[in-house]
């Protein structure tokens, strides 16, 4: 299966049909015809995935090249795969994720307009994310790289009416740009001294490089591997939504739901994280590329999860989140623990997943009501959401023995153990974001489906919009087209969703829960990577410690983390249960860290004013001053004038009188004898 | 100083003095006059070094035609000569200062030492030999071409002076010989027939027609 | 008294001596002609003789080729390869000239007897100045051409302007030739000779190292600059193209430069070939002043017969770039460059008299406004007379300009060719304003735009000739090479 | 002894003389015509002189040209001028200024 | 040399005749006669240059399917014509584009039609020709003779200022080129005579020389490319030109500029472009920043894509001066590329001006409810300007930014900038334009895409994805000659 080479080519390709059939000729076959044969399309690409996945198990690799795209100065660069566990691992997350994606946006998106072209786009994004994660080689990495950018925005743009969606989509792909900007740096100063684009090669010569110094500025050496992997960095840190390129992931909710599970939580975000694990070898090589992931992991991890505390729309709460255990996925990288945190990875893709649905299928249920302070109570009307979203809610919080328990604590030991440089501040801050984790969480599950029923209160009216953020998603309301009306009509019932919504959150909800169990042995004290991702001191000190799942729940009932966790969920319990009026009595006492909060850190508004509003100034500055005034004013058109002028004044030479001409000869005369005479003298 | 020198300077102060004259005069007609004497004194400085033949023609075609034309016109043209001399102080130091620096120039160039003149006296002609003869012998051979173009030079000034100042069509009944000899006797007598007499409005063509000629 | 006949060779001349002939009859003729029957007669047989002119100097090439230089008339009058050509470019565009002008000339009642006597005495005249080989006669020829102008561009008699331009041209014209003479009788003096080929053997003897030759070619180079019209010896150029009537200012900006390039070509390099770096600065003085002001101020001209008196002038720069490099390459080039410059000239003022009609004169810029709407094919027509002067490829005008700045950077000077291509570029403003006006701008005047068949035909020919010779421009530039290697 | 120099300098002198009435008499073409004449006489002074002063006739033959062209030269300005003046009823060179720029 | 081949000049001389033939049908009945005969022509044209693809020897660096005759004996000119592996994709792109551009011009031109085709096949012929001229002068006269057409053009179809504009241009571009001339004329003599392009090469020639060589064909081909800061002739040129003018001077005429460096100033003055090589590069980066920033703040789409087309002919420029070979093969297909996205943009922007009469970005919004297909394409498009991947955009972009940190970190840097900015500016537009709610009644009644637009914009579509994924057929051909230029260029003349 592995070796054959049109069945690899199949599992990407057969998504990319699928978008291309339903994009193309959905609107003219209908809405049956398009989600079936992306569905087909995704299946299938599943299920190929299922059979590498054996041989990879069963101890087979590919790597080979599909075709060269092209050749400069006789080095080929090729489009191909490589295929080995930590491919294959990604290829079942994304293709088995999206696929329950597929399903639920049947249901999720049935009174769209843009049926057809949603199912385009997800499995266009199948395909990228494939290609991304396939590849063996930079260029086509960075192909897949853009591409799932490409879809994420124009998925979180989907409502084209809204100019929030497509405000949102807009900054979502300039600041991945920003980020794929350094990435585009890594890969050049990989070509220019490796020579290759082809993973296989550049890992084999990367300790050739170790101690090669570049001088970025002059007097100023860095070591190659360091600037290699910084650069690199900055692109993962652009897709994966790390400090400060975060900006735009809560933004992007302003995408349908489906897209907010699939690529805004589950997979694409997490391509950073593949991609620093995928180039171990060369990260492996500098310790200060490593402090640097660790940094901003950790800085990301913790300030991000203060961010959802505050938060009220509940895709927002579900985003902050995300971004936080993003955190932790980089956190686990710059450790060197890769391993975990592709573990975490891949367990969040599920978990997180299973919340965004969730939290969709409240929203549907809500009809498309996302303010939590309008929920409360949803329990008794959405049993199989809330048990699925409680699922979620403590695999994210780290409660054993859900998934998220065992890749987090993992991390949180590994960074403990780490030797990269600071280390120890991360290992704070990652407890820290644990407690946080546990409040968010659970301050969503108790406020959207415990308490009051309160969507019928016009206490948070849609007046209540957030006034300091106009682009938040409240402010919607009224642009959104689709829907004739928001929130529920008054004396309304929700209801629970029906099954389409709700299979996929049961599906997934059970790895949620069993996937830690199951894959934390082989992946992180097992030989499973041991072909894709090289071996750290970390890791090795991890195994000497943890021998098997048992023993790692066992271990985490001791360390702060879990009660960490318990204590978060116990102060969301204590709020949002006991003392309902609690919350905003600390709102009022704390004002302002609880405004920087709800300003998220004025992140947005500073781009807004420095980077969006700086560009278009500066811009207009360069146009208006520089072309207009200095180049065409003075140099273009200030020329043609002075030319006119002399023209002017020159002909007044030309008086109309005999006596001028006739002197003026007289004075060429003149002035040639000059000449003779002093050539003569 | 020889005699000749004597002459010579006092026809060229003679002769510079007229120039200035020439151009300084407030009446054409003296300047005019000034100018043929200008024209005497240069015939005479001619005959101080041989040259007979063109001494004569100056005075005979310069003075004899040439002047006479001159005078014509300036009789014949009605001209107010005061308005004319305006601003004429005024141009005055420019002018001198031109002249003079020209004259300066002109003379170092011509008697510096970059242009070395052979200081030596006019040739002069052996007893019998004719200027006027030698002359006339090269120009009906060598020069039969110029002499000729000189012949179409002076018709083309027919031509132009007639062309440009004969206006005899209109106020002047002149013949028109080819008119005359290829007249035909049904010019002459031409029976038109006429219809009964309608007042029509004097069509006001051939009144343009006239003005175009004039 | 014996008296020695030199050989007098009169067959070599029997060109002008036919012409000479022809004009006085055609005198005659007009005399005895009635009103209605003269224009024709005086049209047929001023073009006839033209033609005949024109053949007989093909006919005499044909036959004899290769010959180098021939002499008539005891060496006044010479006959080469350059003469020939130049003379029959002459011919030609003096026949054009009266072709394009007679239509004008008959609406506004001056196509007269004295218009045809006058073009051609200054026909005459202008293929005396390129065949003479003796100072006395080359300022006869001279003078026959210029007396000529002088009265025709008078001949409009109730007009104030021509006639303000006349005496202005009159006038300038006299002190020039006055300028000219003085010159020459410094060479005189410096040589001992007025004949050009001995003048020539005494120059290249002493190497010019008479400075009075030096300081006589101060006023040579005036005289002839005015006639070329370069600055500071052009302020008569403007006035009399835009004061004269149409046709004597087409033919003023003819034929003669053509007869003055070879004017200059005998006395600056055929007599003076040797003192070429005496006269090699002066040129390079009036190229470069001719170029810049001709153009820049052709930029502020609203009147289109003005506008190319100054385009003219800097075209003469242009030409002078060409002679000042002093080698046969660079006459040629000159050579090269005067004969696409009056094809050019010829077909812009055939424009102007095909749109003007009686009572109404198309010499403003104006006037060609919107002309791709009245008649997209005239307006094409003009697109390439002006783009030609321009110098823009693939059109004739270009490869002269090519020519010339080969030539002048062949001399060494770099800037001068640097700042033409500079001067050039403000050229190219003004010839684009007319095919603007041409193409972008709506039209004022819709009246329709009609001439004869013969008139049409020939600016047709004329402004495609541009283009076809632009596409091949080989043949009349080895012509004029193969001319000037014979000549020189 | 008269020399050549003597000449040449002395039609130097009227060939500055006449540049200088074209300077001064700015509005009279009669004398401006005049002034021309003079310049004439100033190019014929030298070519006899440098013909005497050589032996060479064939200066002499020029100076005999250029008397003949410069009649017909008058006819012909004059000719231009009657026209002028019966147009513009004046020769007053400043007048004559309606073609420039 | 054997004169074997007459494929190029039927690449040049059938334009231009069909471009003739067009002309004379220019009665307001012959209009659709006029379209036919220009849209067989324009085919003809291109069928006509397929052999240079086929018959393509990719090994070879010398002159293909030369022809020599001899022109002007006088300054030994020749007629002489031939194609590298440099210029031979060029003919092809200029060949394609002219039957897109007849096509786009089919309902939207109803003044002069005969005139306006006949215009544009007639400068196809001429652009062929200097892509084909092997000899200097030839060269020159075809680089110049485009400028009539384009300047009618501009001037007879353009907008409110096509006056300025087109003489701005003419003159602009006539400047330079003037330089070039006397640069030509100064080699001929160095030479002894011959305007033979591969003579130019051989000769030797000091640095002074070549350094004044240098500046005056920089003077032609920057104002031609157009490099900062003598680009300003290129937004009002674009902006007041007609669609199809537009799309010519972007895709096309723009290359000529860039072509010119390769031709010209590298193998003649490789020492002088070693020592300019930063003063080159500068000005290429300040192209693609200053320019990005500039883009950004424009308010008329076409102006911003003009802007964007400096900015892109920067990468262009920028990958020539750099002296690699992934620099000046990713400049060629950047120059390629460009072609096809720059020519689609400003025919998607034609799409709306036909139907509103407004390039302002200001009168539009919302497009994509009215006109989803538009929408489609307007995005691929803007995509694709913005350097993604899997369309021709990247490939040039990603080649000459791997060339660059090769050279110097910082080059890379800067270039790369343009990742960011060109996605702010096209993507910001597109947002303003395309998407959003309906923003006025303009844009209610706006009808999509008909036929004859699809056919263009998927031509133009295909084009892009096809050189995006698979460039290699583009690159192949020009191995060889880049190759052999860098040897060249890197030997130099000095010694």
């Amino acid at each position: 299966m592995i070796q054959n080479k049109l069945a690899l080519l199949a599992i990407p390709l057969l998504p990319l049909l699928g978008a291309v059939l339903a994009g193309f000729f959905g609107r003219a076959l209908g809405r049956t015809f398009a989600h079936s044969v992306t569905i087909l399309g995704v299946t299938g690409a599943f299920t190929l995935s299922c059979f590498v996945f054996q041989d990879v198990q069963a101890g087979q690799a590919f790597n080979g090249a599909v075709y060269t795209w092209l050749v400069t100065d006789g080095i080929p660069l090729q489009v191909g795969f490589l295929i080995d566990s930590l491919t294959v691992t990604m290829m079942l997350v994304v293709t088995f994720v999206s696929l329950m994606v597929h399903i639920y946006t049947i249901g999720y998106m049935a009174e769209d307009e843009g049926y057809t072209r949603f199912f385009a786009y997800i499995s266009l994004f199948t395909f990228s994310m494939l290609m991304l994660v396939m590849s063996n080689n930079f260029l086509q990495l960075f192909f897949g790289w853009e591409a799932v950018g490409l879809v994420s925005y124009l998925l979180i743009g989907f409502w084209y009416k809204r100019p929030t969606a497509i405000y949102a989509n807009l900054k979502a792909f300039l600041v991945n740009r920003v980020g794929d900007f350094g990435f585009l740096l890594g890969i050049g100063l990989i070509f220019a001294y490796f020579g290759t684009l082809d993973y296989g090669t550049v890992f084999s010569q990367a300790a050739k490089f170790k101690d090669t110094l570049i001088e970025v500025v002059p007097g100023w050496h860095w070591a190659l591997l360091t600037a290699i992997c910084i650069c690199l960095f900055i692109g993962a840190m652009g897709k994966s939504a790390q400090f400060p390129l975060h900006v735009w992931l809560p933004d992007s909710m302003e995408g349908p739901t489906p897209i907010s599970a699939l690529i805004h939580a589950a997979t694409m975000v997490t391509a950073g994280i593949f991609m620093v694990a995928r180039m171990s070898p060369l990260f492996e090589m500098s310790q200060t590329a490593l402090a640097f992931v660790l940094a901003i992991g950790s800085i990301t991890a913790f300030f991000m999860a203060l961010i959802a505390i505050v938060q009220y729309d509940i895709k927002r709460v579900v985003a902050y989140s995300t971004l936080s255990q993003l955190g932790y996925m980089t956190m686990a990288l710059g450790a060197g623990a890769y391993q975990a945190g592709i573990f975490h990875l891949m367990t969040h893709a599920f978990f997180k997943a299973v919340l965004f649905l969730g939290a969709g299928s409240v929203i549907i249920a809500m009809h498309h009501e996302q303010d939590m302070r309008k929920m409360g109570g949803l329990r008794k009307y959405l049993p199989i959401t809330y048990f699925t979203v409680l699922i979620g809610a403590l695999a994210n919080a780290g409660f054993p023995p859900f998934a998220g328990f065992f890749s987090k604590d993992s991390i949180i030991e590994a960074i403990h153990m780490s030797q990269t440089p600071g280390h120890i501040i991360a290992y704070y801050a990652a407890l820290a974001g644990v407690f946080v984790g546990g409040l968010y969480s659970f301050r969503l599950v108790f406020f959207a489906f415990h308490g009051k029923e309160r969507f019928h209160d016009d206490a948070y009216g849609h007046a209540h919009d957030h006034a300091h953020d106009k682009h938040d998603a409240h402010d919607k309301h009224d642009d959104h087209a689709d829907h004739e009306h928001h929130g529920l009509a008054p004396g309304e019932k929700p209801h629970e969703t029906p099954w389409v919504v709700t299979l996929p959150l049961i599906l997934l909800a059970i790895p949620s829960v069993l996937i830690g169990w199951m894959a934390i042995e082989p992946m992180l004290y097992g030989n499973y990577f041991i072909d894709s991702i090289v071996p750290t001191d970390t890791m090795a000190m991890m195994k000497k410690e943890f021998h098997g799942a048992w023993a790692m729940v066992t271990h985490g009932l001791m360390t702060p983390p879990f009660w960490l966790a318990l204590g978060g969920a116990a102060t969301a319990w204590y709020c949002y249960i006991l003392k309902p009026e609690l919350p905003a009595k600390i709102r009022a006492a704390f004002a302002a860290p609880v405004k920087l909060l709800e300003e998220k850190y004025y992140f947005d508004r500073f781009n807004d004013w420095f980077f969006a509003a700086g560009a278009r100034n500066l811009g207009r500055g360069l146009w208006k001053f520089g072309d207009v005034t200095i180049i065409d004013g003075i140099m273009v058109n200030g020329t043609a004038k002075l030319i006119g002028w002399f023209s002017g004044v020159a002909r007044k030479v030309q008086t109309g009188y005999l006596y001028t001409y006739a002197f003026t000869m007289i004075i060429g005369v003149f002035g040639f004898l000059t000449i003779v005479y002093f050539k003569l003298r | 100083m020889t005699f000749q020198s004597i002459i010579f300077y006092v026809f060229a102060a003679v002769l510079i003095i007229s120039a200035l004259r020439v151009i300084t005069a407030k009446n054409p007609v003296h300047a005019a006059m000034f100018l043929v004497l200008s024209f005497f004194t240069a015939a005479a400085l001619w005959l101080l070094i041989y040259a007979e033949f063109l001494a004569i023609t100056l005075i005979l075609v310069y003075v004899g035609a040439v002047m006479v034309l001159f005078l014509f016109v300036v009789m014949m043209l009605d001209i107010n000569f005061d308005k004319l001399r305006e601003g004429f102080w005024k141009h005055l130091p420019i002018a001198a200062t031109v002249a003079i620096l020209m004259v300066v120039q002109m003379a170092l160039l011509l008697m510096g030492k970059a242009i070395n003149l052979k200081d030596a006296g006019p040739i002069v002609p052996a007893a019998g030999a004719s200027n006027t003869k030698e002359l006339g012998r090269i120009l009906y051979t060598d020069y039969l071409l110029p002499f000729e173009l000189a012949a179409v030079v002076l018709l083309v000034a027919m031509v132009a002076a007639i062309a440009l100042t004969l206006r005899g069509r209109k106020e002047s009944k002149s013949q028109n010989v080819g008119d005359q000899v290829r007249v035909k006797a049904g010019d002459r007598l031409k029976i038109v027939k006429m219809d009964a007499v309608v007042d029509v409005p004097a069509a006001p063509a051939p009144e343009v027609a006239e003005e175009k000629k004039a | 008294m014996s008296v020695s006949i030199p050989n007098m060779n009169f067959l070599l001349a029997a060109p002008e001596i036919f012409l000479l002939i022809m004009t006085c009859v055609i005198m005659l003729v007009d005399l005895y002609s009635s009103a209605e029957k003269r224009e024709g007669r005086l049209l047929f047989l001023s073009i006839f003789t033209l033609l005949v002119f024109t053949m007989r100097l093909a006919v005499d090439s044909y036959y004899e080729p290769n010959v180098f230089a021939r002499y008539a008339f005891n060496g006044m009058f010479v006959v080469d390869g350059m003469a020939v050509i130049l003379k029959a470019a002459i011919a030609i565009a003096v026949a054009m000239v009266i072709i394009y002008s007679r239509a004008y000339l008959v609406a506004r009642n001056m196509f007269t007897g004295e218009f045809i006597l006058l073009i051609l005495f200054a026909t005459l005249g202008m293929m005396i100045m390129v065949s003479a080989n003796h100072f006395v006669t080359l300022y006869l020829g001279l003078e026959l051409l210029a007396l000529s102008s002088y009265a025709m561009v008078a001949l409009n008699r109730d007009s104030v302007t021509s006639s303000e331009a006349a005496m202005k041209y009159f006038i300038l014209g006299a002190l020039a030739s006055g300028l000219l003479l003085y010159g020459l009788s410094m060479v005189y003096g410096a040589t001992g000779s007025l004949d050009v080929a001995k003048v020539a053997k005494v120059i290249d003897y002493s190497r010019a190292n008479d400075p009075l030759v030096t300081f006589g070619l101060v006023f040579v180079v005036a005289g002839l600059a005015f006639k070329l019209g370069v600055v500071p010896f052009h302020m008569w150029v403007p006035d009399v193209y835009h004061g004269a009537p149409t046709p004597m200012t087409l033919f003023i900006g003819s034929a003669p430069k053509i007869a003055a390039f070879g004017f200059i070509m005998r006395i600056l390099a055929d007599s003076m070939g040797g003192a070429v770096a005496d006269w090699q600065d002066m040129l390079v003085i009036l190229a470069a002043l001719s170029l810049a002001l001709g153009n820049i101020i052709a930029i502020a001209q609203t009147n289109l017969k003005r506008m190319l008196a100054y385009s003219t002038i800097s075209h003469m720069g242009f030409l002078l770039l060409g002679i000042l490099a002093g080698t046969k390459n660079g006459y040629s080039s000159g050579m090269f460059y005067i004969i696409t410059y009056v094809l050019m000239t010829l077909a812009a003022f055939g424009m102007i008299m095909l749109l003007s009609r009686a009572g109404f004169e198309a010499d403003n810029l104006d006037d060609f406004k919107g002309l791709n709407q009245r008649s997209p094919w005239y307006a094409f027509l003009m697109l390439i007379v002006m783009f030609s002067m321009a110098g823009i490829p693939p059109f004739l005008g270009f490869w002269a300009k090519l020519a010339v700045l080969e030539g002048a950077l062949n001399a060494g000077y770099t800037w001068l060719v640097v700042f033409a291509v500079l001067m050039s570029v403000i050229g190219a403003f003004y010839y684009l304003r007319i095919v603007k006006l041409m193409y972008f701008d709506e039209p004022t005047d819709n009246s329709p735009i009609v001439a004869a068949a013969g008139f049409r035909g020939l600016l047709a020919t004329n402004a495609l000739a541009l283009l076809v010779l632009g596409l091949f421009p080989g043949l009349l530039m080895t012509a004029c090479l193969n001319a000037i290697q014979r000549s020189l | 002894m008269i020399t050549l120099s003597h000449y040449l300098v002395l039609s130097a002198i009227l060939f500055a003389i006449s540049v200088a009435g074209i300077f001064l008499n700015r509005k009279n073409i009669i004398v401006l015509l005049m002034a021309i004449e003079l310049m004439l006489l100033a190019v014929n002074m030298n070519f006899i002189a440098f013909s005497q002063f050589s032996g060479d006739l064939h200066g002499q033959v020029f100076v005999f040209f250029i008397l003949t062209v410069a009649a017909a030269e008058s006819a012909i300005g004059l000719a231009i001028l009657v026209v002028l003046f019966r147009n513009l009823k004046t020769i007053n060179v400043d007048d004559i200024g309606t073609l420039k720029g | 040399m054997q004169s074997s081949s007459i494929t190029l000049s039927l690449t040049i001389w059938v334009p231009i005749l069909a471009g003739v033939l067009t002309l004379f049908l220019n009665s307001e009945r012959q209009k659709d006669s006029a379209r036919w005969v220009a849209l067989i022509g324009s085919i003809l044209g291109l069928a006509v240059a397929i052999p240079l693809w086929t018959g393509f020897d990719n090994a070879s660096s010398a002159m293909q399917f030369v022809e020599r005759t001899s022109w002007v004996s006088r300054f030994n000119i020749n007629y002489a014509l031939g194609v590298d592996g440099i210029s031979m994709l060029f003919v092809l792109l200029n060949s394609f584009t002219t039957i897109l551009v007849v096509i786009a011009a089919w309902e939207v031109i109803q003044d002069k039609v005969s005139q306006y085709l006949a215009a544009f096949l007639i400068m196809s012929g001429l652009i062929n020709g200097v892509f084909a001229a092997t000899d200097a002068i030839l060269f020159y006269l075809f680089f110049e003779a485009m400028l009539i057409p384009m300047f009618l053009i501009i001037g007879v179809w353009g907008g409110p200022r096509r006056v300025y504009a087109a003489v701005k241009f003419f003159l602009y571009t006539l400047l330079g080129s003037l330089l070039m001339l006397a640069a030509l004329i100064y080699l001929y003599n160095v030479t002894n005579g011959s305007f033979d392009i591969s003579d130019y090469h051989r000769v030797p020639l000091g640095m002074t020389a070549q350094t004044l060589l240098f500046f005056a064909f920089f003077a032609s081909f920057s104002v031609k490319v157009p490099m900062w800061p003598v680009h300003t002739w290129l937004p009002d040129a674009h902006v007041e030109a007609p669609t199809g003018g537009s799309v010519i001077l972007a895709a096309i005429t723009l290359k000529i500029g860039a072509y010119g460096f390769l031709r010209f100033n590298l193998p003649i003055a490789p020492d002088a472009s070693h020592a300019l090589a930063g003063f080159m590069i500068t000005l290429s980066l300040i192209a693609v920043v200053y320019i990005g920033f500039v883009a950004l703040a424009q308010t008329d789409m076409k102006k911003l894509v003009a802007y964007s087309s400096i900015s892109h002919m920067g990468f262009v420029t920028l990958g020539f001066f750099i002296f690699n070979a992934q620099g000046m093969e990713g400049g060629l297909v950047q120059m390629v590329s460009h072609g096809f996205i720059s020519a689609a943009m400003f025919l998607c922007i034609g799409v709306l001006y036909d139907r509103v009469h407004s390039r302002e970005i200001s009168a539009y919004g919302g497009v994509v409810n009215t006109m989803p297909k538009f929408a489609f394409f307007a995005v691929l498009f803007g995509m694709a300007n913005s350097g993604l991947p899997a369309t021709s955009g990247f490939v040039g972009e990603f080649m000459v930014i791997l060339g660059a940190m090769k050279v110097n970190f910082w080059f890379a840097f800067a270039a790369a900038i343009t990742l960011i900015l060109g996605a702010a500016y096209t993507l910001w537009m597109v947002k303003r334009v395309v998407f959003g709610d309906i923003a006025n009644d303009d844009v209610r009644a706006l009808k999509d895409l008909n036929g004859r637009e699809m056919l263009f914009l998927s031509i133009l579509a295909i084009a892009v994805l096809v050189m995006g994924i698979w460039p290699q057929p583009f690159t192949d051909v020009m191995h060889s000659s880049v190759d052999a230029l860098l040897k060249h260029v890197a030997t130099g003349k000095l010694n």
